[in-house]
């Protein structure tokens, strides 16, 4: 089982499953906002494991984990912004006493 | 000649809509065009039924005219088309005599009333229905005039408006009326549907020539006297014509007793040939007949209102129309249409210048000792009493005797037997009608009294002239009996009935079975007359007749055990009323609710409750927005693991 | 004559509208003779299209056609033949009779609602002579709108819900029907060959329809469709709810039009499409229909009787009238079609004429209550008269056009079940109770202590009154006395009514 | 990359230097909002001249990773138009509540960047790069008005349920990838094909459809993935709530198109099912509880879910056979564009002035207060009730054709639409009610919107009529767009 692509496959999964459950559980938009970086981080996992098992896919990979660092940077920058912008508001980075609008 | 036809029903109708339309503003006199109309109609018809009757000027057993094609629609036929023949002729006398009598009667007798004008153009509209009514040459005309006739006496009943009970009476005149029609008009589409035709002279020849099946023959037979049950006022549906005395009275002379409502009798002796053709419902026509004869006979001797007594003495006379009808004495029932017209639009009349004269009071137990005050009232009312009683030699002798005779003759022996009772009931009430109005002791109210005077002249002519007919029409055209004039004149028309009926009836024998009734009638019709003047008291100085009304002696029989039930029978019409009160009007009103309730609880109650439960579904499905995010996560990650159950579902397929 | 009649009368209303809208609104007087005379010229313009018509010759005539779509093969294809004049005239009638009735009635937003009536007018008219199947939806459609906000803006208190119902139930039904167009059309266009051509041509949907082309279970649920939007707008029972409740809260003109065209409208539809192109369907489903109509008919007196207000009770009068027409459709015969058809004009007449007469007693007393009334015939002698031939009319009398539509009916049926006659002919008692109760109840006794109070406000029928009614009581004499002048335009519709719906029963 | 790759990918390009340039301007020129908005709407209008100028050519850049087709033309257009709409319509709002105009109008041509850059991709990771660009700049324009906590309370639930769905997005992207061994939309779809041929899919594709169908799903607001719609639109600034209801949502379908028909259409057959629960589900509950709200902006809301629902008929009819689902689907995007920024225009223009709530209250006697606004109002909702002659009559129309002519379970789906949108005429009808069947509670004075408002409002009433009254403009459009990829 070791040293295999679903081995691999399987962890990033698990990984991509605490981040999942991290969002749900969480109530603090900061570490809701790191859990979604654990997913994107999964996902590079998943990526990488492709490309290190799947010779055709090698340097795919790499590009493509780039490619999605880049873009966990600048969701964290964004939404780093949006907590800021919400806690000036609110004075909470609580998410569910962000409750203002429902139903 | 038949280019006169038109003229005969349009001529009122012209002077309906200009009295209608200008009669407001022709004030006093709003009544001359409508009765000049009618005077001019009435010459054009006396010219047309001289030719009828006398079988020739152009038109000779029968001559039609069309004037357009009316409802020429894809399967469907019916022409605007006039036809008279002999039946024709005499309905023609009795409707525009009568009826011009009473336009002129009613010049008087409406004189002071501000709806005059209204009166007239309604009386003219009458005219012209009837009219219709009596000329159409098919089914679907006969059908209008019959409506139209029903929607002049709706409005006529109903003239005196403010009056809760005339507006109330003129309705159930109306839906009565219509109970019957749809009847009638069931049989036009059966006869259509069947034959193809309604063109009634056409229909007929099918008939004869065995264009429709007996089953048919019977059903359409039915349906029309349905029809002719409602107009005719016969049990069941006899319970609008009392109540329509609400209207003015010459309005109950000439609509409600002289013309419309003998079109039932003109309707099922005018298709003879069908009902011949059908003696299961020529049995049914007979008993109805005879039924209702004495059951408003029956009624007609305890009413006090002087004009319900004479509405019940119309209902039982029509019924004796139809009994001969029903026997097959075909120009019987015609020949007492004839006399019946006259002399009940004579009494009617009559009353009309009795009540006048007493103030508009109608309650005969508020009247008495009249006759010397309203001589002319008094002697041509005594003439139509005697008349419709049946004493020889006055028109009802000989028109009741051949209904009898034809009833006796022809098998129907309980027709006859029944019939033979109504004679003298007949002969009683309209007696105690002319004891407590014209002899005995005064009850009219002191101050009335003071002001009773004789009518005027316009009232009083036409009562003379309505008396002359009403005594004399017998001998005229019903003497000697079964070959008279009156005979010879129908015989075209129920001849080939006759002769298909197989019954051939032996001639009138004076000496033998017809004038052995006659006698044995004419007795029971003695001595009922003898017991009213004993109870109801009797003044013919003239011929020295006098007797004092004796009312603890009518309490006394009234009250006496087994006729006291059929005295409040008598007094409460039956119940008929009461029942129909409370099938109609509170379980039909009940009836009625419960279905409106269905319409808003059940079928709009579903519509909204779509919409209810619409909403509902909102509201609930809203509250999964909570607000917040994790919640909102919650069910994206559930909607993803359904999501991936449904791949996985569908990829091991 | 290459004049585009039908499209001048399609849309001088809409010029009018346009027009209207360009005028400021508060020159209200002008604002209103400005819409009544875009609705005579309309009007005008309809009676020449009906002299101009050739009795002779079966099919569509004026008949104009411009591609509108041609990936779908939409078309703007309008024409005529006798049923469509018909209707097209009864609606240029009303109309401005509608728009003359309101002068005095409407006094707050007269610009919007002139143009609301025009912008009606356009899409009654369209529907009556589109040619083309999705144009009809589209002018069926446009008709929605106008009337509700006349229903919603104009109307009594409880406007809002009216107006809405009669919106949404509408709109369930058309909506329904857009699918069963569309499913009809691609059934055409997947027979031909992919081609879109004509998919949505009427001329061509009957021809293909004839040819017996339309599967069984295409027409089953495409008939279904058309039948219930068609059954929502007769009102058929039991989807007659709406119909009270908007004709009670719409202001007189609208209850007029609703009465007179916007009932027609379903039952025009039942006519040219749902019966023609669905043949095998529409025999599938005649008796259910039958018994419904039947059900309509007695049902709709029987709960008229008890109607408490007066429009509510001409409301549901329609229903049992209009029941009528339903049935001379589906029994299927030449005789009970042209006399359905001829109700339906007779309906608009009398119904018509009847709001209107109501409208002019609610100008007076703002109450509609029949307990409330009585007496009438002595404080509005000509109102009174009036209002009586009318009931007489509507209560079928013979003379009168009412008793010619409803005979022919019955006569067509009687042909075809006498049962159906027996069962309805009830409602010739019916109807009579219920209007003339009515009648005795407003104009004959006393003058009520309500009336009473209002003093001289009660005034007789203004000029301006009359002169709405006359050309309705002129119409229903003079058809009463000569149907011919209807049953001669209709006798090629119900001919080729009858050889579409016939195919069916053949094949 | 050279000179030809430069020239496909034109748009995209411009709309980053039109960018860039509001930027440099409003600091060149501080205080000179005029210098700004006619930057964006000059510099909008030559990119929309550089989209014009491809219609009707064909090519690729970068490899075959973007694509330039009719569809993308098409989709370009659209987004341009939503651009400047947005502007026109944001300028009377966003001023008067002391916002920063020109960051508002560069951070919207960047997200539009965004969009035009899906319309074309051909290749999974631009795709994904291109969509984090387009919903990046939305969730900041989400939360512009910061000082409203409304309006960061919508853009924080907005950005992290969108991040979320993004990574969700990304991970079935990952494994579609790593199974089919390409990037390449056309090589996703060759090796599909074989999949499909083969009958049977393994359980790592699978779930990579399965993420990546939630992925869209979000993007696009179907049910149950919708919940950030409601809160982020009436949250936002108007304006921007109007752009967040057309431009994500019409690039969402542009990757659906791209990804699911382009990539994933050899396996349409499997997606189908699922595309029919969506849209069931979708436009179902959207409708429902559309009903119930009293906030204009929320009930649009709930009313573009349902639109969501209507539109996935399109692309369920596609996956049943039709390919003219395809340009229904286009054809309602334009339509719904609009239609929809119409109906937001009007609660923005009666927001004008700060402190008026959107509440259906506030519309209460508008069409006496403001004739005109109240007509346009009406116009906008009866076409998104589906009112013929209008511009949303043959959306629907268009979809329910396809939907029919799919056949099955298409038809009912199309009957079940047709309910619903009978129902959604209640709550769009409910506004004419408040607007002309009811008189306010509080006397208003009427907002008389500026120029570009009313060019703005003008524009898309026109429109909104125009492609009611004459489809075939824009069915030509719609027909050639909707024939791509395989």
């Amino acid at each position: 089982m070791s040293g295999s692509l679903d081995s691999y496959l399987v962890l990033s999964g698990l990984l991509f499953a605490i981040g999942t459950f991290g969002f749900l559980a969480r109530r603090n938009a900061i570490s809701m906002l790191m859990s979604i970086e654990l997913m994107l981080n999964a996902v590079n996992l998943t990526v990488v494991a492709f490309g290190a098992f799947v010779p055709a896919l090698k340097t795919h990979a790499a590009v493509i984990a780039l490619l999605v660092i880049a873009v966990a940077a600048a969701e964290a920058t964004v939404g780093l912004a949006l907590v800021m912008a919400i806690y000036r508001n609110r004075k909470t980075p609580l998410v569910d006493e962000y409750d203002s609008m429902s139903e | 000649m038949t280019y006169l036809i038109p003229l005969i029903p349009l001529l009122p109708l012209a002077g309906f809509v200009v009295t209608g339309l200008l009669g407001r503003q022709m004030g006093r006199e709003s009544h001359q065009i409508a009765v000049w109309a009618v005077a001019a109609s009435w010459a054009v018809a006396m010219v047309v039924a001289f030719a009828a009757l006398a079988h020739g000027f152009g038109i000779g057993d029968g001559a039609g005219i069309t004037l357009w094609n009316w409802i020429p629609a894809l399967g469907f036929k019916a022409e605007m088309g006039f036809y008279v023949d002999a039946l024709t002729g005499c309905l023609l006398i009795v409707v525009t005599t009568i009826g011009m009598l009473v336009h002129i009667y009613s010049i008087g007798y409406m004189a002071h009333d501000p709806g005059k004008w209204r009166f007239f153009a309604y009386l003219n509209l009458f005219m012209f229905s009837m009219l219709l009514l009596v000329l159409a040459d098919n089914f679907l005309l006969v059908f209008a005039g019959w409506e139209l006739v029903g929607l002049c006496s709706y409005l006529l009943i109903g003239f005196w408006y403010p009056r809760r009970s005339a507006a109330v009476a003129a309705k159930k005149a109306f839906l009565v009326n219509r109970i019957g029609d749809m009847g009638f008009a069931l049989a036009i589409m059966a006869i259509w549907t069947q034959l193809g035709t309604l063109n009634m002279q056409a229909v007929f020849k099918l008939v004869e020539g065995g264009g429709l099946s007996s089953t048919w023959i019977a059903v359409v037979a039915l349906l029309l006297f349905c029809g002719a049950v409602g107009k005719s006022a016969q049990f069941p549906l006899h319970v609008w014509l009392p109540d329509a005395m609400e209207g003015p009275t010459p309005v109950s002379a000439l609509i409600h007793a002289a013309t419309m409502v003998n079109a039932g009798v003109y309707l099922v002796a005018r298709c003879n040939p069908i009902f011949g053709a059908a003696p299961g419902v020529m049995v049914v026509v007979a008993a109805i007949g005879i039924f209702t004869a004495v059951l408003a006979a029956s009624i007609a001797f305890t009413q006090t209102d002087i004009k319900r007594v004479l509405a019940y003495s119309t209902i039982s006379q029509l019924g004796y129309m139809f009994a001969a009808l029903g026997v097959g004495a075909w120009t019987a029932a015609i020949f007492h249409l004839m006399s019946h017209g006259f002399f009940k639009g004579l009494l009617f009349l009559g009353s009309g210048s009795v009540i006048h004269a007493v103030g508009d009071e109608q309650d005969m137990r508020k009247m008495g000792g009249l006759a010397r005050k309203i001589p002319i009232t008094y002697v041509t009312m005594l003439i139509g009493s005697v008349a419709i009683a049946g004493v020889p030699p006055l028109a009802g002798f000989f028109s009741k005797d051949e209904i009898l005779g034809g009833a006796f003759k022809s098998g129907f022996l309980w027709v006859w037997a029944i019939g033979f009772v109504v004679a003298g009931m007949t002969a009683f009430y309209m007696f105690r009608l002319m004891g407590m109005t014209f002899w005995g002791p005064s009850h009219v109210d002191p101050e009335v009294e003071q002001h009773i005077h004789e009518s005027p002249t316009t009232m009083t002519r036409p009562l003379i002239l309505l008396a002359i007919p009403a005594a004399a029409l017998g001998l005229l055209i019903g003497f000697p009996p079964e070959s008279g004039l009156l005979h010879q004149w129908l015989a075209p028309v129920f001849e080939a009935t006759i002769a298909a009926g197989g019954r051939t009836e032996a001639a009138y024998s004076f000496f033998g079975i017809d004038g052995g009734l006659a006698i044995v009638t004419t007795g029971l019709v003695a001595i009922a007359i003898i017991a009213a003047w004993r109870l109801f008291g009797v003044d013919m100085p003239a011929i020295g007749l006098h007797a004092e009304p004796r009312p603890d002696q009518v309490r006394e029989v009234s009250a006496r055990r087994g006729l006291d039930f059929l005295y409040r029978g008598s007094a409460a019409k039956w119940w008929f009323d009461d029942l129909n009160n409370l099938l109609f009007v509170v379980w039909g009103g009940r009836l009625a609710g419960a279905v409106w309730w269905f319409d808003r609880v059940v079928i709009d109650g579903t519509v909204n409750g779509v919409g209810t439960v619409t909403t509902q579904a909102g509201l609930r499905l809203r509250r999964v927005q909570t607000g917040h995010v994790q919640n909102y996560a919650l069910g994206i990650a559930i909607g993803l693991i359904a999501m991936a159950l449904g791949y996985f579902l569908i990829a091991v397929r | 004559m290459n004049l585009p009649i039908l499209s001048l009368i399609t849309f001088t209303p809409l010029v009018g509208a346009l027009v209207l809208a360009a005028l400021p609104s508060r020159h209200e007087e002008l604002i209103r003779r400005t819409a009544l005379g875009f609705a005579l010229v309309a009007w005008g313009l309809s009676l020449l299209l009906l002299a101009a018509f050739a009795l002779g010759p079966a099919g569509f005539q004026f008949n104009e056609t411009v591609d509108w779509i041609p990936a779908f093969g939409i078309q703007y294809k309008l024409g005529v033949d006798g049923l469509s004049v018909l209707m097209v005239v009864l609606t240029t009638t009303l109309t401005w009779i509608s728009i003359l009735a309101s002068f005095g009635p409407i006094k707050d937003r007269v610009k919007g609602y002139m143009i609301s009536f025009l912008v009606l007018e356009v899409g009654m008219i369209g529907v009556f002579i589109a040619l083309d199947f999705f144009l009809f939806y589209i002018f069926w459609e446009i008709v929605l709108v106008p009337m509700y906000l006349i229903i919603g803006i104009w109307g009594g208190s409880n406007r809002i819900y009216a107006t809405m119902k009669f919106v949404l139930y509408t709109l369930v039904g058309s909506l329904l029907m857009l699918v069963a167009i569309l499913a009809t059309a691609f059934a055409f266009q997947a027979g031909h060959g992919g081609s879109w051509t004509g998919a949505f041509d009427y001329t061509q949907l009957q021809a293909w329809s004839a040819g017996g082309h339309f599967a069984n279970d295409l027409q089953i649920l495409a008939f279904l469709a058309l039948f219930l939007a068609f059954a929502i707008k007769v009102p058929m029972f039991p989807f007659h709810t709406w119909l009270p409740d908007a004709h009670t809260e719409a202001p007189t003109a609208g209850s007029v039009i609703l009465a007179g065209v916007l009932l027609k409208l379903g039952a025009y539809g039942l006519i040219r499409f749902a019966v023609p192109l669905y043949p095998y369907a529409a025999h599938t489903f005649a008796w259910p229909i039958i018994v419904l109509s039947i059900v309509a008919i007695v049902y709709g007196a029987i709960v008229s009787i008890v109607q408490p207000d007066l429009k509510r009770l001409v409301a549901y009068s329609s229903v049992s009238h209009m029941g009528f027409v339903t049935l001379g459709i589906f029994v299927f015969s030449a005789t009970a079609l042209q006399g359905a058809v001829l109700q339906m004009i007779n309906h608009g007449l009398i119904t018509g004429g009847l709001f209107l007469l109501v409208g002019v007693v609610y100008e007076r007393t703002h109450d509609r209550t029949i307990a409330k009334m009585g007496g009438l015939a002595a404080a509005m002698p000509i109102w009174s008269t009036v209002f009586g031939f009318f009931i007489l009319a509507s209560a079928g009398l013979p003379g009168l056009s009412g008793f010619v539509g409803e005979f022919l009916v019955f006569v067509g049926s009687f042909g075809v079940a006498p049962v159906i006659a027996l069962a309805s002919i009830i409602v010739m008692v019916l109807a009579a109770t219920y209007l003339l109760w009515m009648f005795q109840r407003v104009a004959f006794g006393g003058l009520s202590d309500f009336l009473r109070g209002l003093g001289g406000h009660l005034t007789d029928m203004s000029g301006t009154e009359m002169v709405t009614l006359a050309p309705l009581a002129i119409g229903i004499v003079v058809l009463g006395l000569f149907p011919s002048l209807v049953l001669d335009l209709l006798r090629g519709p119900a001919q080729s009514f009858l050889a579409a719906a016939g195919v069916a029963v053949g094949g | 990359m050279n000179w030809s790759d430069i020239g496909t990918i034109a748009p995209v390009v411009a709309s980053v230097l039109v960018a860039a340039a509001i930027l440099i301007v409003d600091l060149a020129l501080p205080n000179r909002r005029q210098a700004v908005i006619a930057t964006a709407l000059g510099g909008l209008g030559v990119v929309a001249a550089v989209i014009l100028l491809q219609a009707g050519h064909a090519g690729s850049a970068f490899g075959g990773a973007y694509s330039l087709d009719n569809l993308t033309v098409f989709l370009d257009a659209i987004f341009v138009a939503i651009a400047v709409l947005t502007i026109l319509f944001g300028v009377d709002y966003i001023e008067p509540r002391g916002l920063p105009i020109a960051e508002f109008a560069a951070i919207l041509v960047f997200a539009v960047t965004g969009a035009m850059l899906i319309a074309g991709s051909t290749d999974l990771v631009l795709l994904f790069v291109a969509l984090e660009l387009m919903v990046l700049p939305g969730y900041v324009l989400a939360g512009f008005a910061r000082r409203d906590p409304y309006s960061t309370e919508g853009a924080i639930k907005y950005f992290l349920l969108g991040s979320f769905s993004s990574a969700i997005l990304l991970f079935g992207l990952a494994y579609v990838w790593g199974i089919t061994g390409t990037t390449r939309v056309d090589g996703v779809a060759a090796a599909l094909a074989k999949v499909a041929a083969g009958g049977s899919i393994q359980p790592g594709l699978a779930m990579g459809l399965a993420f990546m169908s939630a992925g869209v799903a979000f993007k696009m607001a179907a049910v149950p993935f919708h919940y950030w719609t409601p809160d982020a639109y009436q949250g936002s600034p108007t304006p921007i709530t109007a752009y967040l209801s057309v431009g994500p949502k019409v690039g969402a379908f542009a990757i659906a198109l791209r990804l699911f028909v382009g990539a994933l259409g050899p396996l349409r057959a499997d997606w189908l099912p699922v595309v029919i629960v969506l849209a069931a589900v979708t436009m179902t509950l959207g409708n429902l509880v559309a009903i119930s709200q009293d906030n204009v902006k929320r009930m649009l809301a709930y009313s573009s879910i349902a639109h969501t629902g209507y539109i996935l008929v399109g692309l369920a009819a596609y996956a049943g056979g039709q390919h003219s689902g395809l340009s229904a689907i286009l054809f309602y995007g334009a339509a719904y564009t609009f239609m929809n920024m119409g109906a937001f225009a009007v609660v923005a223009a009666l927001q004008r002035q700060p402190g008026v709530s959107s509440q259906i209250a506030t519309f209460a006697g508008l069409g006496r207060r403001d004739p005109w606004l109240g007509a346009l109002m009406a116009v906008f909702l009866l076409s998104l009730t589906g009112i013929p002659p209008l511009a949303g009559f043959w959306a629907k129309a268009y979809v329910i054709l396809a939907a029919v002519q799919a056949g099955g379970w298409l038809t009912a789906l199309a009957v079940l639409a047709m309910v619903n949108a009978a129902a959604a005429a209640f709550y769009y009808l409910r506004v004419v009610v408040y607007m002309y069947m009811r008189e306010p509670a509080e006397e208003l004075r009427p907002s008389s919107p500026g120029l570009l408002f009313r060019v703005g409002l003008g524009v898309t009433c026109v429109l909104t009529v125009v492609f009611g009254l004459f489809p075939a403009i824009a069915t030509a459009a719609t027909n050639a767009a909707g024939v791509f990829g395989g």
